[in-house]
């Protein structure tokens, strides 16, 4: 198993959290995991590109994700500042924030309302729900790369406050739930 | 008082910049002298402000506090006879050896 | 032991953490930071029983860890880029002092312009000052020499400051799993902290008033004996750790199928996995590479090189620097090492953190073999030019 | 608390032989800092003369322990000692000893680093006006009217008022002093040592060779500098500035020393001394300097 994954989000959004979290998730699985911040000295609110990768072994390479298995979309508005397609594998997947039930594009698409669930459990820094968690259950959910057990281990392991790491399970609990193919 | 850190002799060849206060680091300096200070102990009333000022630290205190000359080290500034308040020093020309 | 995920900057504190390290000098930047930001958390919780000197620039930060070090505390500081260019004359007086300190370099482009990717010139900058350079692959290996580092810094036979480099970004904040080794492990495998004096009033000790210019002749000729020594004590040390943690890198370099390779591409840093991936590629399609993988440029390890590759057809290397009005800096040392002995050609790729794939390396090579093949290795120097650019045509005209 | 000199020991605190030139007030100086702090300090010395007085390995011809140091960053070799020292649970005084420039330019911003944090270090400036290490070029802290190798004319410039630099910075120590007064000096380090946090003493060290006067004079000089009221002594601690008494002494305009005194045994200022109009230069200096104690004298003075 050799996954690449490619995150859309915007600064301050916490995509860098989301993919160091799956990182964690699948290295409690016993598997090898990358996240790979792309920075460009970006402040908030500009959109920001996170890889990760996971295999079941090794992973030696460091060089960018160019040709991801798997697009993750934080922000729905982002589809339209960024081409999120670029360089999508042919059987490529999209997994979006997003309330509306549309695919992108083409392809497969799994959407999930991480704003709303974010919201229901209080997740908000700054005045911005954040939607990092939520995200997380929905790419346990469509791609089925690491176990929503796994995430959800990581999340606690991640936070250093119970509180908040009970809030951020549950949201990526639901979101796990709630999350449904919403387009071919 | 014991450091945190082991003092450990090095095992190759060594040489570092290291050194320990000592009289003399660049010699006799008394050879640079020009004039020499000469105490009158008659005048002198032991304020020891030549030994206070002295910045070579060549003016010497007898138990009894009267004060003498190490003319090895001395370099002759004449600070101790300008700060002299009875005029107990004075600055006397060094005669070299064959003049 | 405990396996983390982390990124190499933490992979970096965990090391200083576990090395016990007293004093912590260290000024932010990128891609540094998050070892400074780290190792101020860790100290105000208590995890580290360390005083951090929170230093107003990185000229300071080296100075306050080489005063730490001669009042004969173990000291740590971390760097990048222009950082560690305006450390350069305290680099110099530090390595001279011949006192045991370990720094942190995330490598990064130098500017002008602004730049805050990978690149190797800032501590290619650094080799002529004494220090002990080493540069890492993968987190986990960051960890490892780091706390290598404190072991070779205080060895007797050596007495010189360490630097391991790990790339910005691709290292510095790459999140990898990583073994952490328990507190207990390392204070058996590490040493108390070691050093050839201390300057205190218990010693009365002076360090660096003049010297007479053939004693300041003896003292550079003194630290070259150390540098020489070092290539023993590293391999050593290394297997050691190996023996203790069940993770050893090879030394000085790591030689990754080499031996029965006819040809050897030979760089340092985190790409060296794209070019396993590379090598692995040009193995499948009959030709037959080898890697060495630099893991110290200080002390060069001139004698593995000549022993490893003097008999292979072609060594191609790849540069992520450039001493520019020459060529590349490791072209530069392998030439020195290798002169006449073989084929070579050197590629400039990368720099600024332009990104290299295995696809790129294995192009490389393909031309390299071609031309050795055919006896025509005429350009010793080549551009991988960024993608954007590569039908730009190279050339100078008058 | 004045000392008397007969309690000093009869010991040597300073280290002949060495390579100072004859007269120099960091030698003297250097032996009032062993008397004040006795054994238990360590110097941090940036480049400067100080570098030279110790003379050649093997020896030193400075009766300290001392931590040489580049330039720049003498102040943060300094935190980073003390800082080691505090984790080892030892006491040392940990004092830089730098010059003019070592102060206030090349080494300002490690200064001002370690003020602001307020490292528990002692930091004196040996201010001999100009650089004397590379032959007399003129500093920020040379004054007005001072001819130098790079102010052939006289420097245009007034001083940089670093003692004030070092109030603003909010240290709990600040002090001048003079090699002119000894005691006074030592006074003020054994008060320093007693402080915890940063501690700044800004020495007046008149130098025979690049003031150009006979070596004899350094400590009458270093005196009429503080009789002229051009250099005045005080000390800031527990947030008060306090005028020292030798300068209180000069206080009154009328009780001060004439300014020509100070001018005519140096040959630094001969053009000044050559033309009445130019001496201003040095009575604007004089008033420059006592507005700024006396605004900061009333102002902490009248703080509840």
């Amino acid at each position: 198993m050799y996954i690449e994954l490619r995150f859309h989000g915007r600064g301050g959004q916490g995509a860098v959290t989301a993919a160091t979290i799956l990182a964690k998730a699948s290295v409690i699985e016993g598997k090898y995991a990358q996240a790979i911040p792309n920075f460009n000295a970006e402040r908030r609110g500009a959109p920001v590109e996170v890889y990760s990768r996971i295999s079941d072994k090794f992973i030696g390479r460091h060089s960018q994700v160019e040709n991801p298995d798997a697009v993750v979309v934080l922000d729905y508005q982002l589809t339209k500042m960024v081409n999120i397609l670029k360089g999508l594998k042919n059987d490529g997947i999209v997994v979006i924030n997003s309330q509306n039930k549309e695919s992108i594009g083409n392809v497969k698409t799994y959407c999930v309302d991480a704003t709303s669930i974010a919201k229901r459990h209080s997740l908000i820094v700054s005045g911005w729900p954040t939607v990092n968690t939520s995200i997380l259950g929905a790419i346990s959910k469509s791609l089925g790369i690491v176990s929503i057990d796994s995430i959800i281990k990581a999340i606690y392991e991640h936070f250093s406050s119970p509180r908040l790491a009970k809030l951020n399970a549950e949201a990526a609990t639901d979101a796990y739930k709630e999350t449904a193919l919403c387009g071919e | 008082m014991v450091s945190e850190a082991i003092i450990e002799e090095p095992k190759t060849y060594w040489k570092a910049p290291i050194s320990h206060p000592d009289f003399g680091s660049v010699g006799k300096t008394g050879l640079w002298r020009t004039e020499r200070p000469v105490i009158d102990e008659e005048k002198c009333t032991k304020c020891l402000l030549c030994w206070l000022y002295c910045p070579e630290d060549t003016i010497l205190r007898r138990e009894d506090d009267m004060v003498f000359v190490d003319y090895d080290y001395c370099k002759g500034c004449g600070i101790c006879a300008s700060v002299c308040p009875v005029g107990a020093i004075t600055m006397v020309p060094e005669i070299k050896e064959g003049e | 032991m405990v396996m983390k995920t982390l990124t190499g900057n933490f992979a970096v504190a965990e090391a200083v953490r576990l090395a016990r390290a007293k004093v912590i000098a260290a000024y932010p930047i990128t891609p540094q930071t998050t070892i400074v930001e780290r190792l101020s958390e860790m100290t105000e919780k208590g995890e580290l029983e360390a005083k951090m000197v929170r230093v107003e620039s990185e000229h300071s930060a080296l100075a306050a860890t080489l005063g730490a070090a001669a009042a004969g505390s173990r000291a740590f500081t971390a760097t990048a880029s222009h950082g560690l260019l305006y450390m350069h004359e305290v680099l110099w007086w530090t390595a001279s002092s011949r006192l045991p300190v370990v720094m942190a370099v995330a490598a990064r482009a130098i500017g002008a312009p602004w730049n805050i990717h990978v690149d190797h010139n800032d501590i290619m900058d650094q080799r002529d000052t004494g220090w002990i350079i080493g540069v890492a692959q993968e987190n986990q290996e960051v960890l490892d020499m780091t706390i290598q580092a404190f072991r070779i810094s205080e060895d007797p036979y050596i007495y010189l400051p360490v630097m391991i480099a790990l790339d910005g970004f691709i290292l510095t904040h790459t999140v990898a799993p990583v073994e952490v080794p328990d507190q207990k492990e390392i204070d058996e495998w590490l040493p108390p902290r070691r050093q050839p004096y201390i300057v205190s009033p218990e010693t009365n000790i002076v360090m660096g008033n003049l010297t007479s210019d053939d004693d300041y002749y003896m003292m550079r000729y003194s630290i070259q004996v150390a540098q020489e020594v070092a290539k023993k004590i590293i391999e050593e040390v290394d297997l050691s750790y190996g023996k203790t943690f069940g993770r050893n890198y090879g030394g000085l370099v790591e030689c990754y199928k080499c031996d029965d390779a006819d040809y050897v591409m030979l760089l340092m840093g985190s790409w060296a996995g794209d070019a396993k991936e590379a090598l692995n590629i040009l193995r499948e399609r009959g030709i037959n590479v080898g890697l060495a993988r630099i893991r110290f440029i200080r002390p060069w390890p001139s004698e593995i090189l000549k022993e490893k590759l003097k008999n292979k057809k072609g060594i191609i290397v790849f540069d992520r620097s450039i001493s520019f009005g020459n060529v590349g800096q490791l072209f530069i040392e392998t030439a020195s090492t290798l002169y006449g002995m073989t084929n070579m050609r050197g590629v400039i790729a990368g720099l600024g953190g332009v990104d290299v794939k295995p696809e790129d390396f294995v192009g490389e090579v393909v031309a390299f073999v071609d031309d050795v093949e055919k006896g025509e290795v005429y350009d010793t120097i080549r551009w991988l030019l960024p993608p954007k650019y590569r039908d730009h045509k190279l050339g100078v005209t008058l | 608390m004045p000392v008397r000199l007969s309690d000093f020991p009869r010991i040597r605190y300073g280290m002949p032989g060495n390579a100072a030139c004859p007269g120099c007030p960091e030698a003297m100086g250097l032996r009032y800092v062993k008397m004040a702090l006795g054994d238990n300090a360590v110097l941090v010395m940036p480049a400067g003369c100080s570098s030279v007085i110790q003379g050649y390995e093997p020896k030193s011809g400075i009766n300290f322990p001392i931590m040489n140091i580049v330039f720049a960053s003498a102040a943060s070799l300094a935190s980073g000692m003390k800082a080691a020292f505090e984790s080892q649970g030892k006491d040392v005084n940990v004092v830089v000893w730098a010059g003019d420039g070592g102060t206030g330019d090349i080494g300002f911003q490690a200064l001002s680093g370690a003020a602001e944090r307020n490292d528990d270090i002692i930091y004196i400036c040996v201010d001999n006006e100009a650089y004397m290490n590379t032959g007399i070029q003129r500093s920020s802290l040379t004054p007005a009217g001072a001819w130098t190798t790079t102010t052939w004319t006289g420097k245009k410039e007034y001083k940089k008022n670093l003692p004030m630099i070092m109030i603003a910075h909010d240290v709990p120590y600040v002090a001048t002093a003079s090699v002119g007064y000894p005691q006074d000096f030592i006074d003020k380090l054994r008060n320093a040592s007693l402080i915890r946090g940063f501690k700044y003493i800004h020495l007046l060290a008149p130098c025979p060779v690049g003031w150009k006067f006979d070596p004899r004079y350094t400590a009458k000089i270093g005196q009429l500098a503080v009789q002229t009221g051009l250099w005045p002594l005080f000390e800031y601690m527990n947030g008060k500035l306090k005028i020292s008494p030798f300068s209180r002494l000069y206080r009154r305009p009328e009780r001060k020393v004439p300014i020509m005194e100070y001018i005519k045994l140096q040959g630094r200022f001969a053009n000044l001394a050559k033309d009445p109009e130019k001496i201003k230069i040095l009575e604007k200096e004089i008033e420059r300097q006592w507005e700024w104690i006396e605004i900061l004298e009333k102002a902490t003075n009248n703080k509840k």
